[in-house]
């Protein structure tokens, strides 16, 4: 297996408080997609939710769960915005 | 233009300055407020919590957007984290333009596009316990 | 609900403070300001002249008018008289609401409203000459 | 002639230009309309314009020029108001 490469994770809000942590440090195999690394979160962290309800951010922006990371990348998963009609 | 995510309360009157240009004739100031209710419930306070690296990004990226729709407009934005009380300024959007029919609808495409895209998320304090407000939801804390 | 006409200079957030209350979520607020550009020419300066025992009932009514649409609005409306400056304010509405769509809504119509009946003119002072702006027009002062 | 009625006049803006003056005590027949109270004034004041232009105002809301006007009544004749864009 090749070298695993490292990434850091952020959480905000209510997946802060599910995940227990605001900064996790992550190794994931090469080629990993936003989708396996948070795969690879909630199996460690139960509570978190599905991936439906949540978006996935790679260096600060927006981005398809299908995106691959690459090493010292910074992810994060980012539940709804506060949206709403105020 | 003028981004900013703020620990500080926002003086709407600054990003209006921000905005002022000798050809703009029109500003609309968009202030968001922290309201008594909310669900039918009373809200005690509320506390907003962001990813501040990139919700200034994501603000400037609507700006630019704005300024691709109306060339003209001028774009300021700043919204506030922490612990907020009832009444206090959570956001404000202020754009100017050369007339009023662009600045009304420029601002309020600014803040319709800020509160979808724009990574800010409000804890509601209420007299049936506290939420996090996600989207249309309001999810009870564990 | 506060309704000014004004020779001193028009304080904004003053108008914000008076439509503020714990039920409001959104607050909007419009100002005019003084361009430095008119019909293609130079502007120097601006008068603007109120029929003031008119003006304001005027502006009441549309307060008035306002609350019927949107009962859960709060308005502020002032407008200045003079001698106005290039980037002076010389016309503010402001109007509070529960939610932002409504806020907007109301602020647009108080705005419009304002500037079709409420008597206050404005003699443009450019570098064509001097012209009263009566509707679409510019009239050429004697 | 039955005893005429006084009413206070007010110019504004170009109108008052045009017309030299601000203020204007005006003696009319009883029953005069505003439209009456206008071409009176038009007859004296020359270069105000025709009536198409001009709103009416009595007792400092606007009136149809066939509105009756009393004794101790104060009229407005009002051009467009700035109105546009800006």
């Amino acid at each position: 297996m090749a070298v695993a490469i490292a990434v850091r994770v952020r959480f905000f809000a209510r997946l802060r408080e599910l995940a227990g942590a605001e900064i996790e440090a992550l190794q994931v195999p090469p080629g990993s997609s936003l989708a396996d690394v948070y795969d690879a979160l909630r199996a460690k962290h139960t509570t978190l939710p599905a991936r439906e309800s949540v978006r996935a951010a790679l260096n600060q922006e927006f981005a398809d769960w299908n995106a691959t990371v690459a090493g010292g990348d910074e992810v994060a998963f980012i539940p709804p915005v506060s949206g709403g009609r105020g | 233009m003028r981004y900013d995510v703020q620990k500080e309360p926002i003086d709407p009157r600054e990003l209006e300055a921000a905005v002022t240009y000798p050809g703009a004739g029109a500003i609309c100031t968009f202030s968001g407020i922290v309201r008594d209710s909310s669900r039918g419930q009373t809200v005690t306070h509320l506390d907003y919590e962001a990813y501040a690296e990139m919700a200034v990004p994501q603000m400037r990226k609507i700006g630019q957007e704005i300024k691709d729709r109306w060339p003209e407009a001028r774009v300021a934005m700043a919204h506030r984290t922490g612990h907020l009380e009832i009444g206090e300024v959570s956001v404000v959007v202020s754009v100017s333009c050369p007339h009023r029919a662009e600045a009304f609808e420029a601002c309020r495409w600014g803040i319709d596009r800020l509160k979808e895209s724009v990574p800010i998320w409000k804890k509601e304090h209420a007299a049936d316990g506290t939420y996090w407000i996600e989207g249309d939801q309001a999810k009870p804390v564990a």
